[in-house]
């Protein structure tokens, strides 16, 4: 074999992503061989550590796995002990919970919108750079992400790592008029992110298609966020590049408490880093999972606005497949949560207490929520005494890693067949295919520093 | 002839007089500020009506610790000292100083803040923080240069005194000689009596202000029975004092036992987190910090409540001063009892035991004071021995 | 006289301080002498009545160090006293020095012979020795140096 | 208008640069949570070096270096060497950064045991025994507690350092704030067990004003004394481990936090 | 609670590797005058403000020398002519010259410790026939560090240097100030004295006084702690009974010397 036109490209340092990685491509002649993501976060052994804490503990400390979706990570490991010692949140509590993931879904997916996503569509460096020519969108972008935070700071005390959740509730609830000018801050919100619905549709995207098994949580009645099932929606067979708007095949549920029977880890040759495979198949969760999903329950004012947007209407089991066109998806997602919000507040009653007792009993629990980014699972088994003996978190990244692999693989592949790019066209290309999909790399419970394989291509 | 004797000194006012007295002071302008339940506390908040007095709530004290409780009496004023004193409104946590902008050729123009300060009215000051008023109003402008923020926020302010009929474990104003019955100070002063008579409110005005507020309140005159009552709850108050302090000059014992070894008893448990310092209705002291915004040319002064148990207290380029606990405790309790004397004519306490119940590791001054005392003697008799 | 109202003879009760100074005679150093070197014999001593002398320390590859000055009234050493009566620093005239020159050993001599007179010259000469040690080591501390930055 | 350098003269821009080491990122994001002041710095200061806001980077040196996280893995010691040499200023933010973060746990573990039981090939991993704050490799011209830091103490530390000011960011307890801010103590009202005492403040006494008791996340303040302070956790129903709990989670390798534990330990 | 009033710089002049003198003057309205050793807060703008005595008084101009040790104090060094800072004062007590006179005056200076010495000794020269001889013995680090050297008052009032440590082209004295106190001329019992320096120095300073024979209330000390707000409000300056910037910082030896044998008082 000839290492004749053999390359390795190497993208050090992926920027505008949440936490740290490399991509290496290998490459023989015009073909891609391998696409690899190296995630060189450091490893923090969160499941390792949370082995001998109190079980009230799981919601604060895997907070600090991802600084920019803290709550999906409190909510899903609550969720997870509580289901362990048989306690259910409902009510005006869930109702609380779920604005407060309201907060946390305009917050992270409008950071991911206007500071991390757009400039790519722009041909910008960063969201500051974007300001000089796009300033109001830049600043809208700012007021939106804000507004997610204020209900952060209103119902958790901090927008990173908020102190007020707690098992069975919150440490404390808000007063009626403590909400009401939340309430004046989302109308402007729901305007501004309307904006970028429409915003963001003007874009110019590639044509693009993945054909992965789609999975996300889901609730009949509601756009699922902090509960659902899980759900899977199958690839369409037919191989190909196919349009956006393709017709949804049926989808399957599975109960929560057998996800580690569907979602495996495994470890691929080339890499040390823990890829899932959905009953044997990659998988993509998230935003398009979820509007394929959960479409059809949104809000009539975000279901509109995406229509105007141009996605396909889910509730014509129409499926949007185009991973560039996810931020449209995002944007709408925005627009829904800030009118949740609205809509939580307008029907909010202080609850008689701020959380229910969550007395301690042996067993094993299973939490899922949908973070901003992809299903989250956690789950724990407990002692009698309350204390933690095993964790297992799977985060969405852990799950998305192959079919971002694959994407990547297909999309410079694309882009070998339409001629012949400069290193530095791949590298841009490649951040874009890995930001369509944000990568929540600091999610580093399963991801490891990266030994680069340098055999090359030619072995 | 009624009247007459209601203008020249007492008049008596039931529960919803007390009501009409909040609504009375409001329709002057005034922000009334009072007790009521918060957080299972009495706290001092805004309050807009009399049902938002902590009536039927007392508190139980004990160094270090701080319960509310539920009296079966309907009392509003059957509680001592809380979490908060007044000098959250007079000295507030926060101020800003002044502001300054630079303009393009460096000049520099200054504007002192004149932010409105609210024209407050006090209801339920007790006697030992109105006399830590007093205090605070010596320390902050009775010096060469007044304090400004303070004065405007205190020349504002109506007092609406509330005589102790209830002193807590941790109370000790006997010792100080600062209650529980009220001194000099006030615009209105109340005493709270119950018994088989009702629920009703001695009411006395000190101040021209206070008297025009009185005439407005819906009250009748005094009765004899309603003083006495008043008098005797107040002084069996003065006999059910939790704590006190030793019976010698303090100041002297604080002079004299700067090296005592009870100093480095005290800061084995004292923690330095600056509660005492914090809720202390006459400690004054305060930091400034100076803030730019991010053009740079818009400078703020702003000033905080500061503690001496805060080892940058006495920064100086080589380090703090006072780096030992021991010698912050020990600057805490001798300028609140001894130097406070040399600096502003005073002690600078005035018994109200918040220092005691709020410190997280209930520290006593008073058990402290005994215990210096004690030292001293024992010294004195070795010397003399 | 300032040298005989304080200083080292000041600290001495008059019969002592006379009696020491009928072992005295007037010396005079012009500018720049050296009055005596480091580790050389110490058999004599002086009370400086006027001018500078700079106590110093031979470094190599430097010029000596200079590490007190003494003036009018000082006691200008002290080695003479101690076995093994060598100069623990050196001495150089700063200005032109006059002052009173003893000889070492019969001061010595009637310091052994009478005890009182002995313990009233050495206790001074012990105060002199504790006075330099005590500013030595203030000057240690490098008083006036950079505290080592903080605010303000 | 971006003071842009200008061959005339005119001020140059101070340059930023934000690194990250391990950490879960919240620090850094920090900065793009500034929402009001986020442009406004952007024409102050020249941001240099900022992977998760820009994919652009302008080499070193840097007047101010913004670090996250804790060292955990052999090439970060080299990286943070070298980080240091390219900055003049050197700030860390957060408890990674500053006392390890909830990572340093593995320092009380066996961190073979650790890997094993998150990796089936652990011998993969190229992971330190310990976690370590930055300032244990380098030296560190300030500190910025916080898990995660609070986004006011941030501007304070960037506008300060634009205008050479000390950043007045207060040492003592986090007792100071919570009087400051007119809350009701958790510990004395309600016997709820609070580390505001010996925790150091700048989060503005989050916890105990919604009725929680403080969780340490600033780290131990400038003048603690566990030993007298921890029997209070015990008096509010903490036990030993809890107590070891507590002191070991986001500030594990803070000096007094970590003696505080081990002497715990002891006790069990 | 003060309002600094804005002062232009005038002049600025380097003394020393870490120590500058700077020259305000009044942009608009003038404090009211000060004493010598009386001090100022001196603002650098958005910085913040530092103590700082008076090295010269000129009608309504003031001087300050300035060390570099802090934020404020690197600011104000390095504050550049015709820039404008905020001062507030007068503050605290002065050296009260006047309870001098007729008297030997003995004026004790260790290193940046001169500058507030400085307006006395002006104030001294300006007024022989009031008192009696005149001393100033000044205390360095090294020649370098040595202030106001060659300003005429110097020789005027025949002052006596010493340096802790000398480089070889140094021909003066070397060691500590006090061994200045045996040399100077004065009648101890007939003597008024004024040391400012760092404490250890005025403590060893004074100390040698008294046991010469200087009555302890006719020497005054200037004190040095946190000042803040200059106005007695924010209690940051305390020492034991006093508030230093009210009640000091020039401060009866009698009634400091208890308080500085006090550890960490």
């Amino acid at each position: 074999m000839t290492h004749r036109g053999s390359r390795v490209l190497h993208v050090g340092s992926l920027s505008r992503v949440e936490g740290e990685s490399a991509l290496r491509l290998n490459l023989i002649g015009d073909r891609v061989t391998h696409a690899r993501l190296a995630i060189y976060e450091p490893p923090r052994f969160f499941e390792a550590l949370l082995r001998g804490r109190s079980y009230t503990e799981p919601p604060d400390i895997t907070s600090r796995i991802c600084g920019i979706c803290p709550v999906a990570y409190q909510l899903s490991a609550c969720r997870a002990v509580e289901d362990a010692c048989g306690v259910v949140v409902d009510g005006q509590l869930a109702a609380l919970r779920r604005l407060l993931y309201c907060g946390e879904w305009i917050e992270s997916q409008t950071l991911h919108i206007h500071l991390l996503h757009a400039p790519d569509f722009l041909g910008r460096d960063s969201a500051i750079d974007l300001a000089r020519t796009h300033r109001s969108d830049v600043e809208r972008g700012l007021r939106l992400k804000q507004a997610g935070n204020t209900i952060l700071e209103l119902l958790g005390g901090r927008a990173i790592h908020p102190v007020n959740v707690r098992l069975g509730g919150f440490h404390r609830v808000p007063t009626v008029a403590e909400l009401r000018p939340l309430a004046e801050t989302l109308l402007r919100a729901r305007d501004d992110a309307a904006q970028t619905v429409r915003w963001v549709a003007g874009f110019e995207f590639p044509d693009a298609e993945c054909d992965h098994d789609l999975l996300a949580l889901s609730e009949p009645g509601t756009y699922a966020i902090e509960s659902g099932t899980p759900t899977v929606m199958p690839a369409p067979r037919t191989a190909g590049p196919r349009p956006d708007g393709n017709r949804a095949p049926p989808t399957r549920t599975f109960a929560l408490p057998t996800f580690g029977d569907h979602v495996v880890e495994h470890q691929v040759p080339h890499s040390t880093a823990l890829h899932s495979r959905l009953d044997g198949r990659r998988h993509l969760t998230g935003s398009l999972a979820r509007y394929a999903i959960s479409g059809r329950w949104l809000s009539p004012l975000a279901l509109q606005a995406a229509l105007d947007a141009g996605l396909a209407d889910p509730r014509q089991a129409a499926v949007c497949r185009n991973p560039f066109r996810s931020i449209i998806v995002r944007a709408v997602e925005v627009l829904y949560a800030v009118d949740e919000a609205l809509r939580l507040i307008a029907s909010y009653e202080p609850p008689l207490r701020p959380a229910v007792p969550v007395p301690p009993r042996p067993g094993t629990g299973h939490g899922a929520t949908e973070a901003p980014r992809g299903l989250l699972y956690h789950r724990y088994t407990l002692d009698a005494r309350g204390t933690v003996t095993d964790a297992v978190l799977v985060p969405p990244t852990a799950q998305n890693q192959g079919a971002i692999e694959e994407d990547l693989r297909r999309q410079v592949q694309d882009r070998l067949d339409a001629g012949d790019p400069t290193d530095a066209a791949l590298t841009a290309l490649c951040e874009r295919v890995i930001r369509n999909h944000d990568p929540c790399i600091s999610c580093s419970a399963h991801f490891l520093d990266l030994t680069v394989d340098r055999a090359g291509p030619a072995r | 002839m009624t009247g007459c004797e209601r203008d020249s000194a007492d008049a008596v006012i039931d529960k919803d007089g007390m009501d009409a007295l909040i609504t009375i002071l409001a329709a002057r302008g005034r922000t009334v500020v009072g007790p009521t339940v918060r957080d299972g506390a009495i706290i001092l908040a805004e309050i807009s009506g009399g049902a938002e007095l902590p009536y039927g709530w007392g508190v139980e004290l004990e160094a270090g610790r701080y319960r509310l409780v539920a009296r079966d009496d309907g009392a509003a004023f059957a509680h001592s000292a809380g979490p908060q004193s007044w000098k959250t409104f007079l000295h507030p946590p926060r101020v800003r100083e002044w502001s300054a902008d630079r303009d393009a050729d460096g000049t520099i123009v200054v504007t002192a803040d004149d932010t409105p300060v609210p024209a407050y009215a006090f209801l339920g000051v007790r006697p030992c923080d109105l006399r830590a008023i007093a205090v605070q109003d010596r320390v902050l402008t009775g010096g060469r240069y007044g304090d400004s923020a303070y004065r405007r926020r205190r020349d504002g302010a109506f007092l609406v005194a509330v005589e102790c009929t209830e002193p807590g474990a941790t109370c000790f104003c006997v010792s100080m000689e600062t209650g529980p019955a009220v001194g000099p100070g006030y615009d209105l002063a109340l005493t709270e009596v119950l018994d088989g008579d009702g629920h009703r409110f001695l009411v006395r005005a000190g101040s021209g202000e206070g008297a025009a507020v009185l005439a407005e309140l819906p009250s009748r005159a005094a009765d004899s029975a309603t003083r006495s009552a008043a008098r005797d709850r107040v002084a069996e108050a003065a006999d059910r004092m939790g704590r006190t302090m030793p019976l010698v000059d303090l100041r002297t014992l604080m002079r004299e036992t700067l090296d005592a070894e009870r100093w480095n008893d005290v800061t084995s448990r004292c923690l330095t987190c600056g509660n005492c310092t914090m809720v202390c209705p006459t400690c004054f002291c305060t930091t400034v910090e100076d803030v730019t915004d991010l053009t740079g040319d818009h400078a703020e002064r702003w000033r905080h409540w500061e503690s001496c148990f805060d080892r940058d207290f006495t920064h100086v380029p080589t380090g703090p001063v006072r780096d030992s606990p021991r010698s912050r405790y020990r600057q805490w309790a001798t300028h609140k009892l001894g130097t406070w004397y040399d600096q502003f004519g005073s002690s600078g306490c005035v018994g109200c035991g918040r220092c005691i119940v709020w410190c997280p590791v209930g520290i006593d001054i008073t058990e402290e004071a005994h215990a210096l005392n004690r030292e001293r003697g024992r010294s004195t008799a070795q010397e003399a021995g | 006289m300032s040298v005989v109202r304080h200083g080292f003879l000041g600290a001495l009760a008059p019969g002592h301080r006379d009696r020491l100074l009928t072992f005295a005679r007037e010396a005079c150093f012009p500018a720049e002498t050296r009055v005596f070197e480091e580790a050389g014999a110490a058999d004599r001593f002086w009370l400086i009545r006027s001018g500078l002398v700079a106590l110093d320390i031979h470094v190599p590859g430097r010029r000596a160090a200079v590490v007190e000055t003494l003036g009018e009234g000082d006691l200008l050493g002290w080695s003479w006293m101690f076995e093994p009566y060598r100069w623990h620093l050196g001495a150089r005239c700063h200005a032109a020095v006059t002052a009173y020159e003893f000889d070492a050993e019969p001061v010595r001599l009637a310091c052994a012979e009478d005890p009182a007179f002995g313990l009233a010259v050495t206790r001074c000469v012990a105060e002199v020795i504790a006075r330099r040690l005590k500013a030595t080591r203030t000057r240690l501390l490098d008083l006036y140096g950079f505290p080592g930055g903080g605010t303000p | 208008m971006p003071t842009d350098e200008t061959p005339g003269g005119a001020p140059r821009r101070p340059t930023l640069a934000v690194w990250k080491f391990a950490s879960c990122d919240g620090c850094q994001l920090t900065l793009l949570d500034c929402e009001d002041e986020l442009l406004g710095i952007a024409e102050k200061v020249d941001i240099s070096h900022f992977l998760e806001a820009s994919s652009a980077t302008a080499p070193g040196p840097y007047d101010l270096s913004l670090v996250e996280g804790s060292v955990t893995t052999p090439r970060d010691v080299e990286r943070i060497r070298h980080v240091r040499a390219v900055s003049r200023r050197l700030v860390t933010i957060g408890a990674c950064a500053t006392a390890g973060g909830v990572q340093a746990l593995r320092n009380y573990a066996d961190v073979a045991e650790f890997q094993a039981v998150v990796y089936a090939r652990p011998d993969y991993v190229a992971a330190l025994a310990t976690s370590t704050p930055i300032a244990a490799h380098v030296p560190v011209d300030f500190e910025l507690r916080g898990c995660p830091i609070d986004r006011g103490q941030l501007l304070e530390v960037i506008t300060a350092h634009l205008a050479g000011r000390t950043p007045g960011v207060p040492r003592h307890s986090v007792c100071f704030e919570c009087k400051q801010r007119g809350t009701t103590c958790v510990t004395v009202a309600h016997g709820t067990p609070c580390l505001g005492p010996v925790t150091h403040a700048g989060c503005g006494a989050l916890c105990p004003t919604m009725g929680r008791g403080c969780y340490g996340c600033f780290g131990p303040s400038d003048s603690t004394n566990l030993p007298a302070f921890v029997p209070l956790l015990r008096r509010d129903g903490m036990d030993t481990l809890d107590v070891v709990r507590v002191l070991r989670t986001f500030n594990t390798a803070a000096e007094e936090f970590d003696a505080a534990s081990r002497d715990e330990e002891e006790l069990r | 609670m003060t309002v600094p009033v804005p002062y232009r710089v005038v002049a600025h002049r380097v003394d020393t590797p870490d120590t500058a003198t700077i020259v305000l003057e009044p942009a608009d309205a003038a404090l009211p005058p000060f004493a010598p050793g009386q001090f100022a807060m001196v603002y650098a703008f958005g910085v913040g403000d530092i103590p700082l005595s008076v090295c010269d008084i000129d009608g309504p101009r003031l001087a300050h020398t300035v060390r570099t040790v802090g934020a404020v104090s690197g600011a104000l060094h390095d504050v550049r002519i015709g820039r404008t800072v905020g001062v507030r004062g007068p503050f605290g007590t002065g050296w009260e010259l006047s309870e001098a006179e007729g008297r030997d005056l003995v004026v004790v200076a260790g290193g940046i410790g001169l500058a507030p010495l400085r307006p006395l000794v002006l104030a001294a020269l300006a007024t022989p026939e009031r008192y009696r001889r005149l001393n100033v013995l000044i205390g360095g680090r090294t020649p370098d560090d040595l202030l106001y050297c060659g300003e005429p008052w110097q020789a005027a009032a025949g002052v006596r240097v010493t340096v802790d440590r000398a480089g070889p082209a140094w021909t003066g004295e070397v060691g500590l100030v006090t061994t200045l106190i045996d040399r100077a001329d004065f009648e101890p019992p007939r003597t008024a004295a004024f040391i400012c320096g760092p404490e250890p120095m005025i403590r060893a300073t004074a100390a040698d006084l008294v046991h010469r024979g200087v009555d302890p209330d006719r020497i005054r000390v200037s004190l040095e702690r946190t000042m803040h707000c200059g106005t007695g409000h924010c209690g940051h300056c305390q020492l034991g009974p006093l508030l230093l910037c009210r009640d000091g910082p020039v401060v009866g030896w009698t009634r400091a010397e208890p308080l500085l044998m006090v550890r960490e008082l």
